[in-house]
């Protein structure tokens, strides 16, 4: 018997037009906490989703704590003690903490010893103690659809925790956190492998594999690459054995140089749907050839700046000027013509149509312009055209090119789609909405790289990222919100790392 | 003014414990328009069953009531398994196949009914006939004013309804059946997940659906005319739609939405007896329970909202 | 309600047999197998092939009631067949098929033909209609003679001739019966469902609007029972239906007249059963006779009104098919006699009499 | 061995149609037709009747083939002309559904919006007496309009107060069926008829007993006008900026608005041309194939609509024939029924069959992709 707790022997997973997995073989020690690197659509995810059950390997073996198995389903893969947190939360909305969390598993009571019913309260106790005691704390009666999202990948946890997991597989868990959600996460993380659980961790940051990985596999287009031990490669190498090159972590950059001033945003409140104040009385100007970002907590009201300015949100107060025209009543289509691409932050909802194949969906903002169309006509062909460019020049893989259904896309290629569609707007303003989530190095470095260009071509730049890195890297400017409130506006080489976090925490104002 | 308490009532229930087999379904995510078919083919089984054990038996059709109601439960079950496999096994289109299944029970029972006459009684009548519903009513309560209608002239099968609600509106909310259920439609991937099949949740949710609907046709065939005919297909089971989404998909709303639809249109038929207008205007007041309820909606449609998932072909492998 | 299996037996003749009368009957939505109306003349051509084997007869339904379709349905199986016979008002229009097709023979009932370029009478269409008003009269007799109430009532579909002649004739009775029997039977009216003829005038009556609505012919009949009637006249096809349930839901002693044909059996309600008597046109017989004159080649054309006289019109008096009293009996089978003899002329829809004024009373 | 391969390489060619995606959209519907019809045909066998009779008999009354024996001024060719007659107004009534169904709403009130503008444009140009040059587009105009208006009062609701169309669509057919009939009732009812009065000549859209070659045909003029618009919203789907966004509303609400597509005005266009077009079908419905209205009674044209759109995968080109098919079996059933002495009802029974299998399509897909993968697999495998 091996030493191993899972070991997948020449798993291949094959769909449409591409091989996901090719031939990998892995195996995970016991308490270890065991990466997976690789490109978007390189499929960790996919490998992750046959060990957890919820695909099937058209060939290889599967053995776990020694003993060959064919895991036909999720809860087949909890019998065996295996439970994933998806990248993409499965969670009822509309149910609470609990109910999420029991669902398939749920305590029952009897009513009056003869009417068996869902022991909810006692289900809320259970719950509430589990989270105290690996430091999770949540309100098990809170709804899901009110929690952020730190909060509701908590539950996820939870949820594999509750159902006694011993090997966890976390799929980017950290893409959607700020660096203080995801310090806290890592710490979880290896409590949890402390307390004797195995750890599989996906994840495209590579300081974070760095800081608490003991192993690491490199996947690259579905064939596993290595296995290397964390402690004794350096990021670079990780890096370059999963791109295939050398990779650039610091932008470069030349110094900016401000025009003419384009977006001028003037004392914006913006409303949410409860009528609270989420933004309050936020001003700033950002220049053609400048990035001005903002940095912050989630949900501090940054997405409802971005939103305001690109027309999805009404603001309640305020105005917003670009290129000098006041723009703060007109219509979304106005304002892409006059002049604002935006890369919104949920991809799925917003910026696709999943049923839609690729070149529509890359034309999707001109299509009701010359060339695209003429007179309210379509031209396919000028479609197709312009979507074979994109796919080439933004290297957007996909198993059927342009007529390729978006849906079948690896997320990372599909935030690849949006941003060549914004680019290619060729706007005076570009806003971009965490740009990088969910996105490979490789590619990071390449978006990075893009908005630099487009920077010195003299567009301006709203850069929304929770990413304080990314900040740093490629901001000019960087305006700190804290609580719907500009805490900080000042250019990004006079304010270090560290001032920025205690502006975004609250911790300090002007 | 009794009657339009009495036969309000007797209209509004039927439809009130379809909509609640609609609920079902499409809280699991399966989108119900056969419910006018299941009615129906209930309806028609129950009929056909109690015609065929009174005569095989001896016994009068009058006393063959419950086993009535309670075969076309079985058969509006049985039917309602069409739908479920269509769209559940087949991943088919769940428009299609509920138009398809009313289109079908349609021209079902009516052959069958006319061929299983002539097979059985040698005269193909088009029609079952039934033997009418005892109807009751409860002494001392009667006599209060105004409430006392709705203990007056009451059909059974008012009672057996609302037994069957408060049952399923129990299992819906409380039990885990329930939660299960409500959460295939509101995100089936986390069901799944949780290692739940969902495929056999929504399954049974249709399931269920066909057999309160069944109960429903039973109850409207007795209560309108003793028999079964193709006269069963009313469009009640459309109406029962609208009450449910009228309710937001929960079972107490979706009960004072049928209310409603039967004292309007006991109403109507009322005001307009007694304002003695000419026939024509009859019509004018039927139009009483569409009018409310559009005029109802415009004030409480806002947060509406249908279950995330209904409608929606569920597949592992789509994320 | 009978011999639907001698009828498929019937048809599968019709492969071999080449010379016999081939006949087609096309009715309205609800088909042969009513139970009423059309199957009554349905039965009269399966009397006919009993005595004439080598007949076939197809029956078609035409599935949606109007009119145009009626006849469209019609024109399209005519080529196949010797005779059509189309009960029903919704086939007056076949007259236009009639001339286009001079060798095929037509036989209606319940309508005239409708003119074809202003002619009303065609040589290949016999066309009956029935005293309705006489059996009428006989259902209002026997209605008033049997009330305990002193309250009665009678439920229509629609104010069609016949229907209207079954509303006159019934008021006509009764009030035959208050004035020679000394009775003082009330009509009950139900102001919200006053008829329109097909003048447009209004004839007050009972009706539903509609002949395929039995939740209407509930709440009618509810409506009446609730004022106190305890005998109703349901001359509503479908929507009897629904009057019938009111009345055994009411259980308290409340009967019916059934229409057109012998409704005994629709009455029975446990052991009990409401029909007190049918009042009948003998459509079956008439069907009968016609073709019998096809066969021996004595058919002629025309549109007819049968009465009392040749014994077409009337009401159920078969031992155990009614509950009419000994003495009701009597008087009806009396009164039957003064109308076939023409002494009582119950009002019609357009005879010109009323039902407060007409011969005999 | 060999036998073995020789098998799987038949039945691979043999089903070469059904596996290649390019051809699915035609095949997989032809298949579930096929496969209905054997199905219709063991029922029929059941009753102890001839199946290739009665389908014989079935095409014979839809004027396909050619009847035995004709009666006087009729041939296939009035047969056939009758048949698109009856197939006009369900053309459009799918094509309404469709077009609804791409933006993601369900029409279900097809019937009522039918009825609304037929009705309108009977009391205002029926009985006008206005020449047949006017009176014909006229009738279409105010169909169009008609129907529109109500579609579009069932896309603003939705719009403006959130109310689903499904229950708005129920609720106007009901309220369009009592009030049309009180109207009908009051001041345009034919007393005999007990339906609306018949509409003049002029004003209808199938002119009726032409008489030519000693044939009497009844010519509908909106067949051809239907195949016309069945392009045209082809075309309009396909190709344009306006059905672009309209399907893009249907696909994605939130994804179209962040685009800049008015998502309300959007819905309601569609339902204002998913309203017209119901409308046309209403107007080639009882101002063409019939010339007056019942009263309180909605046609199921409008429910079975749903049910053709759908068998024409809501593909306006699809749906000629899947409408085509249909009405077939609707206008030959009257024909079987007398012939073959198989009940009407039979008919309705194969067009429900008929959709039920091609409701399963989407499985039969979904296991011949199925199928390939493990073709691939084990090409691959053997290379
Ligand atoms: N259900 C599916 N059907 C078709 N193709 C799929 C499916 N799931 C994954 N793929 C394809 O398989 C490849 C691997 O996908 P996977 O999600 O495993 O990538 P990943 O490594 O997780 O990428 P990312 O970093 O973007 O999350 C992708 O090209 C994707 O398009
Ligand atoms: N209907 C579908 N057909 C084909 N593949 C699908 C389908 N739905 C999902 N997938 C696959 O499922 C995988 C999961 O996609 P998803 O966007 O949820 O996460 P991801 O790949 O991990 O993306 P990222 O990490 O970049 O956000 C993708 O690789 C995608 O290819
Ligand atoms: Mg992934
Ligand atoms: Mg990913």
């Amino acid at each position: 018997m091996s030493d191993y707790i899972v070991e997948m022997k020449q798993i291949t997973k094959r769909f449409p037009g591409i091989v996901a997995n090719d031939d990998v073989s892995i195996g995970i020690k016991k308490g270890e906490i065991f990466a997976l690197l690789g490109e978007n659509g390189a499929g960790k995810s996919t490998l992750m989703s046959i060990l957890s059950g919820m695909y099937e390997p058209d060939e290889g073996e599967i053995y776990i704590r020694g003993e060959k198995v064919q895991i036909s389903s999720p809860n087949h893969a909890a019998n065996l003690n295996i439970g994933m947190v998806h990248q993409h939360f499965k969670l009822v909305e509309d149910y609470s903490i609990t109910e999420n969390i029991i669902l398939g598993v749920e305590p029952i009571s009897k009513f009056a010893g003869l009417f068996p019913y869902v022991g909810i309260r006692n289900a809320n106790r259970k719950v509430e103690e589990l989270s105290k005691n690996f430091g999770l704390e949540v309100d098990p009666t809170k709804k899901i659809a009110d929690l952020t999202v730190s909060m509701q990948q908590r539950v996820e946890i939870l949820k594999v925790l509750y159902r006694e997991a011993e090997i966890l597989i976390f799929d980017e868990p950290t893409a959607v956190l700020t660096p203080q959600e995801i310090e806290f996460l890592l710490g979880i993380i290896e409590g949890l492998r402390n307390s004797g659980k195995t750890i599989i961790l996906i994840t495209h940051k590579l300081e974070e594999i760095k800081k608490v990985a003991d192993r690491c596999a490199v996947l690259n287009k579905g064939k596993l690459i290595d296995v290397l031990d964390v402690k004794t490669t350096s990021v670079n190498l990780m890096a370059q054995l999963m791109v295939g090159r050398e990779v650039n972590f610091e932008s470069e950059k030349a110094p900016a140089e401000f025009k003419e001033e384009v977006l001028k945003v003037e004392q914006l409140t913006v409303k949410n749907e409860d009528g609270f104040e989420v933004v309050k009385d936020v001003s700033f100007t950002i220049h053609s050839g400048e990035i001005f970002a903002i940095a912050g907590v989630a949900d501090n009201g940054q997405v409802e700046i971005a939103d305001a300015i690109a027309g999805l949100t009404k603001a309640s107060g305020g105005k917003i000027f670009l290129n000098g025209q006041d723009i703060t009543n007109d219509s979304i289509r106005n304002r892409t013509e006059s002049g604002i691409s935006y890369i919104p932050e949920d991809r799925q909802r917003f910026g696709l149509f999943l049923d839609f194949d690729l070149s529509t969906n890359i034309g999707s903002k001109q299509y009701y312009k010359k060339p695209f169309s003429n007179k309210g006509i379509l031209n396919k062909q000028e479609f197709d055209q312009f979507g074979s460019q994109m796919i080439d020049k933004y290297d957007i893989r996909s198993g059927q090119g342009i007529k390729t259904q978006v849906r079948s896309m690896s997320g990372g290629n599909q935030q690849k789609a949006i941003i060549a569609r914004e680019i290619e707007l060729q706007s005076p303003l570009m806003i971009f909405v965490q740009p990088t989530r969910g996105v490979d190095i490789g590619a990071i470095e390449n978006i990075h790289k893009m908005m630099i260009e487009q920077r010195d071509q003299g567009k301006a730049i709203l850069l929304v990222s929770l990413e304080l890195d990314e900040i740093m890297n490629v901001a000019d400017t960087i305006g700190v919100i804290y609580n719907g409130q500009l805490q900080k506006v000042a250019s990004s080489e006079s304010l270090t790392t560290n001032e920025v976090g205690e502006y975004m925490m609250g911790a300090k104002h002007e | 003014m009794d009657t339009i308490i009495i036969d309000g009532l007797s209209f509004a229930l039927p439809l009130f414990i379809m909509a609640i087999g609609g609920i079902y379904s499409e809280k699991s995510g399966v989108t119900n328009l056969a419910l006018e078919g299941f009615q129906g083919f209930g309806a028609f089984i129950g009929a056909m069953s109690a015609v065929l054990i009174a005569n095989a038996s001896g016994a009068a059709i009058e006393d063959m009531f419950y086993v009535a109601l309670l075969f076309a439960m079985i058969g509006g079950m049985g039917f309602s398994m069409i739908h479920a496999v269509l769209s559940i096994k087949f991943k088919a289109n769940q428009v299609i196949s509920g138009v398809v299944i009313n289109i079908l029970a349609l021209a079902l029972t009516t052959f069958l009914t006319t061929q299983i006459n002539a097979l059985v009684f040698g005269a193909a009548s088009d029609k079952f006939r039934l033997g009418v519903s005892e109807r009751f009513t409860i002494d001392g309560l009667a006599n209060i004013p105004v409430i006392g209608a709705v203990f007056t002239d009451v059909y059974p099968f008012e009672v057996i309804i609302i037994v069957i609600a408060i049952f399923a509106w129990y299992v819906l909310y409380k039990t885990k059946f329930g939660l299960r259920l409500r959460a295939s439609g509101e995100n089936p991937q986390s069901v799944d997940a949780a290692g739940v099949n969902v495929y056999k949740i929504r399954f049974s949710a249709v399931l269920i659906s066909g057999m309160l609907s069944g109960l429903a046709g039973m109850c409207f065939a007795y209560s309108i005319s003793a028999q079964f005919s193709s006269g069963i297909y009313m469009g009640y089971g459309f109406l029962a739609i609208a009450a449910l989404i009228f309710g937001n998909w929960r079972i107490l709303p979706t009960l004072a939405a049928c209310l409603l639809f039967g004292f309007a249109k006991s109403g109507g038929m009322f005001i307009a007896q007694a304002m003695a207008l000419p026939s024509s205007f009859t019509d004018l007041f039927m139009i009483l329970p569409y009018v409310l309820t559009l005029l109802l909606l415009i004030f409480f449609s806002k947060s509406n909202r249908a279950p995330r998932a209904l409608g929606e072909i569920y597949d592992k492998g789509k994320r | 309600a009978c011999g639907s299996n001698a009828a498929d037996k019937k048809e599968d003749k019709a492969g071999n047999s080449e010379d016999g009368l081939k006949i087609a009957i096309v009715t309205s939505p609800s088909g042969v197998d009513d139970g009423n109306f059309n199957e009554d003349n349905y039965n009269g051509i399966l009397k006919f092939i009993e005595n004439n084997p080598t007949a076939t007869v197809k029956s078609v339904k035409e599935p949606t009631g109007d009119p145009a379709a009626a006849v469209q349905a019609v024109a399209d199986i005519v080529a196949d067949y010797d005779v059509i016979v189309t009960p029903g008002f919704q086939f007056a229009g076949v007259s236009s098929i009639a001339v286009e097709n001079p060798d095929k023979i037509f036989i209606m009932n319940d309508t005239e033909p409708a003119p074809v370029d202003g002619q009303t009478e065609f040589d290949n269409i016999y066309a009956m209609n029935f005293a309705e008003q006489e059996s009428g009269f006989f259902a209002g007799m026997a209605a008033a003679l049997e009330t305990k109430t002193n309250k009665v009532a009678v439920v229509n579909g629609i104010a069609y001739p016949s229907n209207v002649n079954y509303q006159f004739g019934f008021e006509s009775g009764v009030n035959y019966a208050n004035k020679v029997y000394g009775k003082s039977v009330e009509l009950v009216e139900l102001s919200g469902y006053a008829g329109t003829d097909v003048t447009g005038a209004d004839v007050g009556g009972n009706y539903a609007g509609s002949f395929a609505d039995e939740a209407t012919g509930k709440v009618i009949g509810n409506a009446l029972i609730k004022q106190g009637v305890d005998i109703l006249f349901v001359a509503a096809g479908g929507t009897g239906n629904g009057v019938f349930t009111a009345a055994k839901e009411a259980k308290n002693d409340v009967k019916v007249i059934g229409v057109d044909v012998d409704q005994y059996d629709d009455g029975s309600n446990g052991s009990e059963n409401i029909v007190l008597t049918s009042a009948v046109k003998f459509m079956a017989m008439n069907i009968e006779k016609s073709l019998n004159s096809v066969a021996d080649g004595s058919f002629k054309g025309g549109n007819v009104v049968l009465y009392a006289d040749t014994e077409s019109t009337g009401f159920i008096k078969e031992e155990g098919r009614h509950q009419l009293s000994e003495d009701t009996l009597n008087k009806l089978n009396e009164a039957y006699e003064l109308v076939k003899d023409g002494t009582i002329v119950p009002a019609s829809n357009f005879n010109g009499n009323t039902p407060e004024e007409f011969p005999g009373l | 061995m060999s036998k073995d391969k020789k098998k799987t390489s038949l039945s691979y060619r043999l089903f070469w149609p059904i596996r290649n995606e390019k051809w699915q959209p035609i095949t997989i519907p032809v298949v579930s037709i096929l496969v209905s019809f054997i199905v219709a045909a063991i029922v029929i066998l059941l009753l102890g009747k001839n199946p290739i009779q009665a389908f014989y008999n079935l095409f014979q009354g839809a004027g396909i083939f050619p009847k035995a024996t004709y009666a006087g001024y009729k041939s296939l060719l009035t047969d056939f002309l009758s048949l698109l007659d009856a197939m006009t107004p369900l053309v459009f009534a799918s094509l309404a559904v469709a077009v609804a169904l791409r933006a993601g709403l369900f029409n279900i009130g097809v019937s009522g919006q039918m009825l609304f503008s037929g009705f309108l444009a009977t009391i205002i140009v029926g009985y006008s007496g206005l020449d047949a040059i006017i009176a014909k587009p006229l009738v279409l105009l105010i169909g169009m309009v008609a129907g529109g208006l109500m579609g579009g009062l069932v896309g603003w609701l939705k719009y403006k107060f959130n109310i689903h169309e499904v229950v708005t669509t129920i609720m106007l057919n009901y309220i369009a069926q009592y009030v049309i009939s009180f109207f009908i009732h009051m001041y345009y009812i034919d007393p005999v008829s007990r339906q609306s009065k018949y509409i003049t000549e002029a004003a209808r859209l199938t002119l009726v007993n032409v008489e030519f070659a000693n044939l009497k045909m009844d010519i509908p003029l909106g067949f051809i006008l239907a195949i016309v618009v069945a392009i045209f919203i082809k075309f309009l789907l396909d190709k344009t900026v306006v059905g672009l966004e309209i399907k893009a509303v249907g696909s994605n609400r939130d994804a179209a608005k962040y685009t800049g597509i008015k998502v309300g005005s959007n819905m309601v266009l569609a339902m204002i041309i998913s309203g017209g077009l119901a409308g046309l079908a209403g107007v080639t419905y009882y101002l063409g194939d019939f010339a007056s209205i019942q009263p309180k009674v909605l046609t199921s044209i409008g429910f079975d609509s749903i049910a053709v759109a759908l068998l024409g995968n809501s593909h306006p080109i699809g749906i000629i024939f899947s409408s085509f098919l249909v009405s077939i079996i609707d206008q030959g059933s009257t024909y079987m029924s007398s012939q073959a002495g198989i009940r009407q009802e039979i008919a309705s029974v194969i067009i429900g069959l008929i959709l039920l299998f091609s409701a399963c399509g989407a499985y039969v897909k979904h296991k011949v992709s199925r199928l390939k993968e493990k073709e691939v697999d084990r090409k691959d495998s053997e290379s």
